[in-house]
């Protein structure tokens, strides 16, 4: 009898001193452990930034390709030149540069005592290293990393501090590419644990958990006041929880929705993707290889409904494939070449032999919550103008082969950046021989057009041609470009300092205390 | 002897199978390894040369034999994501799954117990009544509505926790299991609830015997009985269905880790299947499948251990 | 007359409430349940949306009936498909034993091990993402725990004497199998029905949760939940009035499960 | 010693109703009485009162009773509890499920003394060996290490006597202590029984169904139906002088014979050197060697012998169910059919009367008309009536579904039925009845039995011949009165005495 109660009573003990114990301890802890990250201990400023998305790939730089990598990874290496925010380049590891009278050689100073996170100083080899590296003239790299690079013919060292870059024939974007990351030669651990220049260091990754990383503190630049930096990996869907708890304190790509939701214990930066968002449409297939069906449903789709259910208002509306950020070579005249118009799509409809409207399926990522919620705004105003439009919802990696790669589908809702800041990125793709042309647009003048871009001397015809491409787009209706979404970012609102990269990129270098 | 070797080698071929159904899943749905790779950029030659490097470009039958091979010696091969070996990253990941289960398999067993013999002593009484209602409440609650739920009641309102702020048991263990704690209620609950409702029915069952008659008769208090002879006697069913409770409270928390963001093998599943990274899922699909099977096996076992009228060797009665 | 377990008759009107329910809006909701509003995003439960609205302004009340439609009927199409293949299985193997027994139990083996999200993830990946799919993976992962239960009852049945008699009556075996034994695995065959009911309502949900399964716009009990985590604190009526509704999906079926379950052993 | 004064017992709720009216009963020192009665007479009911085992919420009770002037009735749990295990002790009918299957069989003897002394442990290991050795069992030592499921049912049942003696109590309860025992381990309890009484000065209620065992055993019996004493007095009165109609019933039965008719000629079965075997998971068992016998047309053959001595396994070879035999195995007209000992498993639990009873024509293609008339008439004839046909086997009484398991036998003509055990478990009025029908059909319808039965007394009343099996083998065979009377082989000769003792 004895016996038998205590070892009832055991149980219970266990479980109660189980729950008492732990939940008290969090009870402490939940009050101090956001606290003791971030305050201002001697030690320096902590946060933690919350990412919807692991770093799941490569860490090597010249190998990594998700966007979301290269956007954390920003604040770790500098190449010879880097970006500042308003998309012009300044001096990073070079200190200065010269390009020869041909515009063929390129001649870069590296700065004076500038150091590897690992402590060594950059020479001119690991610069030499780096840019063989990327342009495939390394015998364990035979490919070339960063495509452009293959136009390079050399690479020297005039001195211990200068290094010389000569390249095939003119190109007015091969600086652009030089933003590629140096790194220390014959380091080999790139992959998980890398090592370059930037104002921040690698410390720790843990799938699924956390990227970790520290204030460099031999950083050539201006030291930034954020001395030690936690993303922490979350969902899409516990964003807003883990913001209103305080588990982060910032986080960026917000959707407007989430931005309300934390909008009083947050501030809130806004800024545009960079992108162009639209809904993608097969012009190969029936009916939509017909350029006015295309164009009824331009007529069809309201861009403000979308942003007005989707985006609460938020973003700028798109005519063609360009966005906003890229100045020079936007056509802002094309936003609103089709004005919504339902009527005119059910007229347009019918005289394009389709009175009864048909079926269109829309093939549609499922981890990006933007979509799947435009989608449904899509597919229900297409049904008022009798397009039965049905969604089927894939994952990433089904439809980067199906749609992006196998270009198997009828309609898709996606957005395209400019991983690089050229135009060309974002025109390139609707080239008739462009392998991941998704639209299957094939145009001879925007071909012509495209070429002459390419080849152009000078800014201004460049430009010209660049325009060109957009306009025939839009005419065409190749797509129903809709907008550049808006990007928001919570931050903890005493701090300040967030600022948007024409690029996806975060820097935290900015990121500071608001002054009392 | 001849049971354990005959249980073995079952234990073999349902591993084979998994393992072959789970190399077989790769080769039919779309995705490919390399886009993780290489991007969305690439040229055929960059492909191929890839796949030459990984051993993609192999037959089929061939991949799953230098596979095999590659598991059997302990070499589970390299995440295409991480570029690291699958080792390692479950090394980091299957603390977290482990300790949560555990944390969950000990509630559950903490207070089903007591709770199941506490309810049998006052059978049909009020509180009986009302337990056994919530109990029904209990267990049709989906974990991670309960999750969600706990996240907003305990989390944000009453502050009790940090929601999405899971810290590692590298870096603090008290405050990682404390973390923990949650999810693992989560998962616990709707498992306490049927244990507790098993647990009281085989007492109920075992009072009728008529041992229980017996032992009265030699002058025992009712909870004498309970506790010398009862107790061990509906323990029985309640330890089998323990054990096969432990793999579920795995399988749970594959999605209460979604809800918490827990970074545990769950996670690390849904993710690596979302990214193709096959390595890896073929890994954790072992892993899961092992502790499934090896979990009945010990059900079975202990079934026969506790039950002395069976000897272990001999063939489970149908 | 015949006197009811205070379950069977909470379970059965709760479930009798929500297939009523369930049933008017196949035909008729108070609102589209695609239907979008701007101007009411978010809104609180009114008398014009009972339960309030979502973030894209559609009615959550029309969309959780319609959600639960789709759970439901997934559900019992599921449970339908694994009692009948698992009784199918099962009757055979428990009743004769033998290799085919082996090999088939194996194969449930398997199945059983295999992690069910990668499994249905193959199979939708496979036939493509809907409803039906999801039947047939969740389907499929149903089969081996109704064959091992069922083949469990017929072994035992086999050693019964009224299986001999019916032997002596001249009753061939299927006769013997479907007719004079099924009847009698009735009440275990109704708990673990309604326990795969339940069981298939948390794998739909899961799934959903997860993000394969039902797919938008069809309303999706599992996919509200992931969406309402992010307006919790904003609009908690979105997340509890998809999960109450999931809740009281199972927990009518098993209180009717267990009260009859509860009978038929009184009844014995 | 004991004396129950003026008992009346009714069961609380809303069906309550009053199972014991008026029960008076006195038992001395050392003396053994019996109580008998057919199920539901209330003598169970009584006996748990006395043990006070009955729960007092569900149960009222009046009157008293007393124990050397303590009334038990009325005093508290505590003090009762103090009483049991201690001063009275039970064995009860099941040996082995009365036994915690998980508690080492020492252990177990012990627990009273560990209840009600102070001994300590090495002190209470001796005195339970010492008991273990009272009841007779062999290597007691061992037998303190072992579990129930390791013992035979004699020896559980040994095993529960050393655990009721081991603390000297003054009144042992004896509930059917013998009823699931074959015959042979019955005389010997019996024995044992009567010897402990003696030596320990220990009182015995010894209830049972059965007045074989009440008069060989017993000082004194009183007589229990519905809940009444209808008589009692000294054993030998009571069977000599039966007083009340009820008890003269009784004792009739066990000594009435059947008129015998002699049998046809024409054989309706021939088994010859036949070897049968079951599987015993991998293993194949031989359970039958070498039987050969026949059945006459309207001739009722016994079959005898201890469980697992082969009988039901010639049961099924006769019906054909095992096919797993070498020898031939002849039968004449339509296939033989068979009725069970435990009529609940043997006809579908799920089904109703009238389906079971059509299921046999509806397999044979008869058409539905037809199929209900024959099962109407088929169920006046067993003597039940239309009002049983809805009915589930559950929801009818023992010789009711006897009688049901019959009809469904009968409905397919056969020429012979194969009867396994199929009074044992009903009462002794009952199972007249039932033995009666039996009778009554093979006179009318020139029916062969081949009728299996562990009781002797039964094989005695009905049969005309009987074999006699022991480890699957024939060992003796030849008309009743010829075995009773001038048994050849020993283990006959054995099992006859037995007999005798117990008539």
């Amino acid at each position: 009898m004895k016996k038998g109660r205590r070892f009832t009573a055991l149980l219970m003990l266990i479980s109660a001193v189980l729950t008492v114990a732990l939940s008290g301890c969090s009870g402490d802890r939940a009050g101090t452990a956001s606290e003791d990250d971030i305050s201002d201990t001697p030690a320096g400023l902590a946060i933690n930034v919350g990412l919807a998305k692991d770093l799941d790939d490569s860490l090597d730089p010249h190998k990594m390709v998700s966007a979301g990598t290269k956007e954390v990874l920003f604040n770790v290496f500098e190449g010879l030149v880097k970006p500042d925010s308003d998309g012009n380049l300044i001096p990073a590891v070079a200190e200065s540069y010269k390009v020869s009278d041909d515009r063929m050689s390129y001649t870069f100073t590296i700065r004076e005592g500038i150091k590897f996170h690992n402590g060594d100083e950059v020479t001119a080899d690991d610069v030499i290293y780096s840019i063989k590296r990327c342009a495939g003239m390394l015998e364990e790299e035979p490919e070339a990393l960063v495509t452009a690079f293959s136009a390079i013919t050399d690479v020297y060292a005039e001195d211990e501090r200068t290094v010389v870059i000569s390249i095939e024939s003119p190109d007015l974007e091969f600086i652009s590419y030089l933003t590629a990351a140096i790194i220390p030669e014959g380091y080999t651990n790139q992959t998980t644990s890398p090592i370059g220049t930037g104002p921040y260091q690698f410390v720790s990754r843990s799938a699924q958990e956390n990227i970790v990383l520290k204030r460099f503190d031999e950083y050539w630049g201006e030291l930034p006041e954020l001395t030690d930096v936690t993303f922490k990996i979350i969902t899409q869907d516990t964003i807003v929880t883990s913001l209103r708890s305080g588990a982060i304190d910032m986080c960026g790509h917000l959707t407007p929705a989430q931005a309300a939701e934390v909008s009083g214990q947050y501030d809130i930066v806004k800024g545009g993707m960079n992108s162009v968002y639209g809904v993608y449409l097969n012009n190969s297939i029936e009916p939509l290889n017909n350029v006015e069906v295309r164009r009824a449903l331009c007529h069809a789709i309201s861009v403000e409904g979308i942003m007005d259910l989707v985006f609460d208002g938020e973003g700028t509306p798109l005519g063609s494939s360009m966005y906003p950020a890229f100045g020079k070579y936007f056509c802002e005249e094309l936003t609103g070449y089709y004005a919504y118009d339902p009527d005119k799509a059910i007229q347009m409809l019918a005289e394009a032999g389709y009175p009864d409207g048909f079926d269109l399926e829309l093939t549609i990522a499922s981890n990006i919550t933007q979509y799947v919620e435009t989608s449904q705004v899509v597919a229900e105003q297409l049904k008022a103008v009798g397009v039965n439009a049905t969604i089927t919802l894939v994952d990433w990696e089904t439809w980067l082969s199906q749609v992006y790669i196998g270009r198997d589908y009828e309609a898709t809702i996606v957005d395209f950046d400019a991983s690089t800041m050229t135009a060309r990125a974002l025109l390139e793709r609707f080239t008739s021989g462009y392998p991941k042309n998704i639209s299957y647009f094939a145009d001879e003048e925007y071909d012509e057009s495209y070429a002459a871009a390419i080849s152009a001397a000078t800014d201004e015809e460049q430009i010209a041609a660049y325009k060109r491409c957009q306009e025939i787009l839009t005419e065409q209706a190749a797509n129903i470009y809709l907008m550049d979404m808006a990007d928001m970012v919570a931050i903890r609102s005493d701090l300040e300092g967030y600022e948007f990269y024409p690029i996806f990129v975060v820097d935290l270098s900015k990121i500071h205390v608001k002054a009392e | 002897m001849r049971y354990f070797l005959k249980k073995f080698i079952s234990l073999i071929i349902t591993l084979l199978l998994v393992s072959f159904l789970a190399f077989l899943t790769f080769q039919i749905i779309p995705g490919d390894p390399v886009t993780k790779l290489l991007g969305t950029e690439y040229t055929e030659e960059m492909a191929a040369a890839l796949r030459a490097q990984l051993g993609l470009d192999a037959p089929f039958l061939l991949r799953y034999v230098r596979w095999l091979g590659g598991f059997v010696t302990g070499n589970f091969g390299t995440s295409y994501s991480y570029n690291v070996p699958v080792t390692s990253l479950l090394a980091d990941k299957l603390p977290v799954t482990g300790l949560l289960s555990a944390l969950s398999f000990l509630l559950v067993v903490c207070i089903s117990i007591p709770l199941g013999i506490w309810l049998s002593a006052h059978e049909d009484s009020l509180a009986d009544r009302f337990f056994s209602m919530l109990n029904q409440i209990a267990m049709s609650i989906p974990p991670f509505f309960l999750g969600i739920m706990m996240t907003l009641v305990l989390g944000l309102v009453l502050h009790l926790f940090t929601p999405g702020n899971y810290i590692s048991y590298t870096k603090d263990f008290g405050a990682c299991l404390s973390y923990l704690l949650f999810p693992a209620i989560a998962i616990a609950i709707p498992k306490i609830a049927m244990t507790v409702k098993l647990l009281k029915s085989s007492i109920c069952v075992e009072y009728r015997r008529d041992y229980v008659r017996t032992a009265l008769s030699r002058g025992s208090t009712r909870r004498r009985v309970l506790y010398t002879h009862v107790l061990r006697n509906a323990m029985i069913p309640v330890v089998t269905f323990l054990a096969l409770t432990i793999p579920e409270i795995v399988a749970g928390s594959i999605i209460i880790e979604q809800v918490f963001t827990v970074p545990g093998l769950g996670r690390l599943l849904v993710s690596s299947i979302l990214n193709r990274d096959f390595p890896v899922v073929c890994a954790i699909v072992m892993l899961i499948a092992a502790l499934v099977i090896l979990m009945n096996f010990l059900a079975d076992i202990l079934y026969r251990i506790i039950d002395p009228r069976i000897r272990i060797d001999q063939e489970a009665s149908k | 007359m015949k006197r009811y377990h205070a379950y069977t008759k909470i379970g059965g009107i709760i479930s009798a409430v929500m297939i009523l329910l369930i049933l008017i809006a196949a035909f008729w909701t108070p609102y589209d349940t695609a239907a979008m509003d701007s101007s009411a995003k978010l809104a609180p439960p009114s008398f014009a949306h009972l339960l309030g609205t979502d973030n894209l302004g559609r009615d959550i009340l029309s969309r959780v009936l319609d959600g639960a439609g789709t759970t439901l009927t997934i559900a019992v199409l599921t449970v339908a498909a694994g009692a009948f293949f698992g009784i199918l299985i099962g009757a055979f193997t428990g009743y004769y034993g033998g290799p085919l027994d082996n090999i088939l139990m194996r194969i449930c083996d398997m199945i059983t091990a295999f992690p069910s999200f990668l499994l249905a993830l193959v199979i939708v990946s496979l036939l493509g993402s809907g409803k039906y799919h999801v039947v047939l993976a969740l389907g499929l992962l149903f089969i081996p725990s109704f064959a091992r239960i069922v083949r469990g009852e017929y072994a035992r049945a086999a050693t019964q004497a009224y299986v001999d008699n019916a032997r002596l009556m001249g009753a061939d075996p299927i006769r013997i199998l479907f007719v004079h034994i099924l009847p009698n695995i009735r009440s275990v065959l109704l708990s673990s029905i309604a326990i795969g009911f339940n069981n298939a309502v948390l794998a739909e949900a899961s799934m959903s949760y997860l993000g394969i399964g039902v797919q938008p716009p069809d309303p999706s009990l599992g996919r509200m939940l992931a969406e309402a985590q992010t307006y919790l604190l904003s609009a908690p009526w979105f997340a509890i009035s998809a999960g109450s509704v999931i809740i009281l999906l199972i927990l009518g079926f098993t209180l009717l499960g267990e009260g009859l379950s509860k009978e038929a052993g009184r009844n014995a | 010693m004991l004396e129950i004064k003026d008992l009346k017992l009714s069961f609380q709720g809303s069906t309550g109703f009053e199972v014991i009216h008026n029960l008076n009963l006195s038992i001395d020192d050392g003396e053994i009485v019996g109580l008998v009665g057919e199920s539901g007479s209330g003598k169970t009911t009584a006996a748990l009162a006395v043990a006070g085992l009955l729960d007092r919420k569900m149960v009222q009770a009046e009157g008293g009773i007393y124990l050397d002037e303590r009334d038990l009735l009325h005093c508290s749990d505590d003090e009762f509890r103090k009483i049991r295990g201690k001063d009275i002790a039970m064995v009860f009918q099941e040996p082995l499920s009365s036994l915690d299957p998980l508690m080492k069989i020492g252990r177990q003897v012990e627990e009273a003394l560990k209840l009600h002394t102070d001994m300590d442990a090495a002190a209470r290991k001796v005195a339970a060996l010492e008991a273990l050795r009272a009841v007779e069992l062999p290597e007691p030592e061992q037998v303190y290490e072992k579990y129930p499921h390791e013992l035979s049912g004699g020896m559980c049942q040994r095993v529960m006597l050393a655990a009721a003696i081991v603390t000297h109590p003054r009144l042992l309860i004896a509930d059917e202590p013998t009823t699931a025992l074959d015959v042979s381990v019955q005389a010997q309890i019996l024995a044992l029984i009567r010897r402990l009484s003696r030596e320990q000065h220990m009182a015995v209620l010894f209830i049972s169904h059965d007045l074989g065992v009440i008069r060989m055993l017993c000082d004194r019996v009183a007589v229990m139906q519905a809940g009444d004493i209808v008589e009692q007095g000294k054993t030998w009165d009571i069977f000599e002088h039966p007083a009340h109609a009820y008890t003269r019933t009784l004792v009739a039965e066990v000594r009435k014979r059947a008129d015998f008719s002699p049998a046809d000629e024409k054989t309706v079965l021939q088994l010859e050197h036949v070897d049968a075997y079951y599987r015993q998971g991998r293993k194949r068992i031989q359970a039958l060697h070498d039987v050969s016998f026949c059945i006459h047309q309207g001739e009722i053959l016994g079959l005898v012998g201890e469980s697992g001595c082969g009988k039901s396994t010639t049961a099924k070879v006769v019906t054909g169910i095992l096919q797993d035999y070498t020898g031939t195995v002849e039968r004449f007209g339509a296939r033989p059919q068979m009725v069970f000992q435990d009529p609940l498993s043997s006809l579908n639990p799920a089904k109703t009367v009238d389906w079971l009873l059509q299921e046999p024509l509806r397999i044979a293609g008869v058409s539905k008309a037809e199929r209900r008339d024959a099962a109407r008439r088929i169920l006046s004839r067993v003597g039940l009536g239309e009002e049983h046909l809805k009915r589930r086997p559950a929801e009818l009484s023992g010789g009711q579904r006897q009688r049901v398991a019959i009809a469904a036998a009968l409905i397919q003509r056969p020429a012979l039925i194969v009867a396994d055990e199929p009074v044992s478990a009903l009462d002794v009025t009952i199972q007249a009845q039932i033995l009666e029908l039996m009778l009554e059909l093979k006179r009318e319808l020139g029916l062969s039995y081949l009728f299996i039965s562990h009781d002797l007394g039964v094989i005695y009343r009905i049969c005309d011949r009987v074999l006699v099996m022991r480890e699957g083998r024939i060992v003796e065979q030849g008309p009743v009165l010829d075995i009773y009377t001038h048994p050849q082989d020993p283990y006959t000769r054995h099992l006859a005495s037995l007999a005798g003792e117990i008539k």
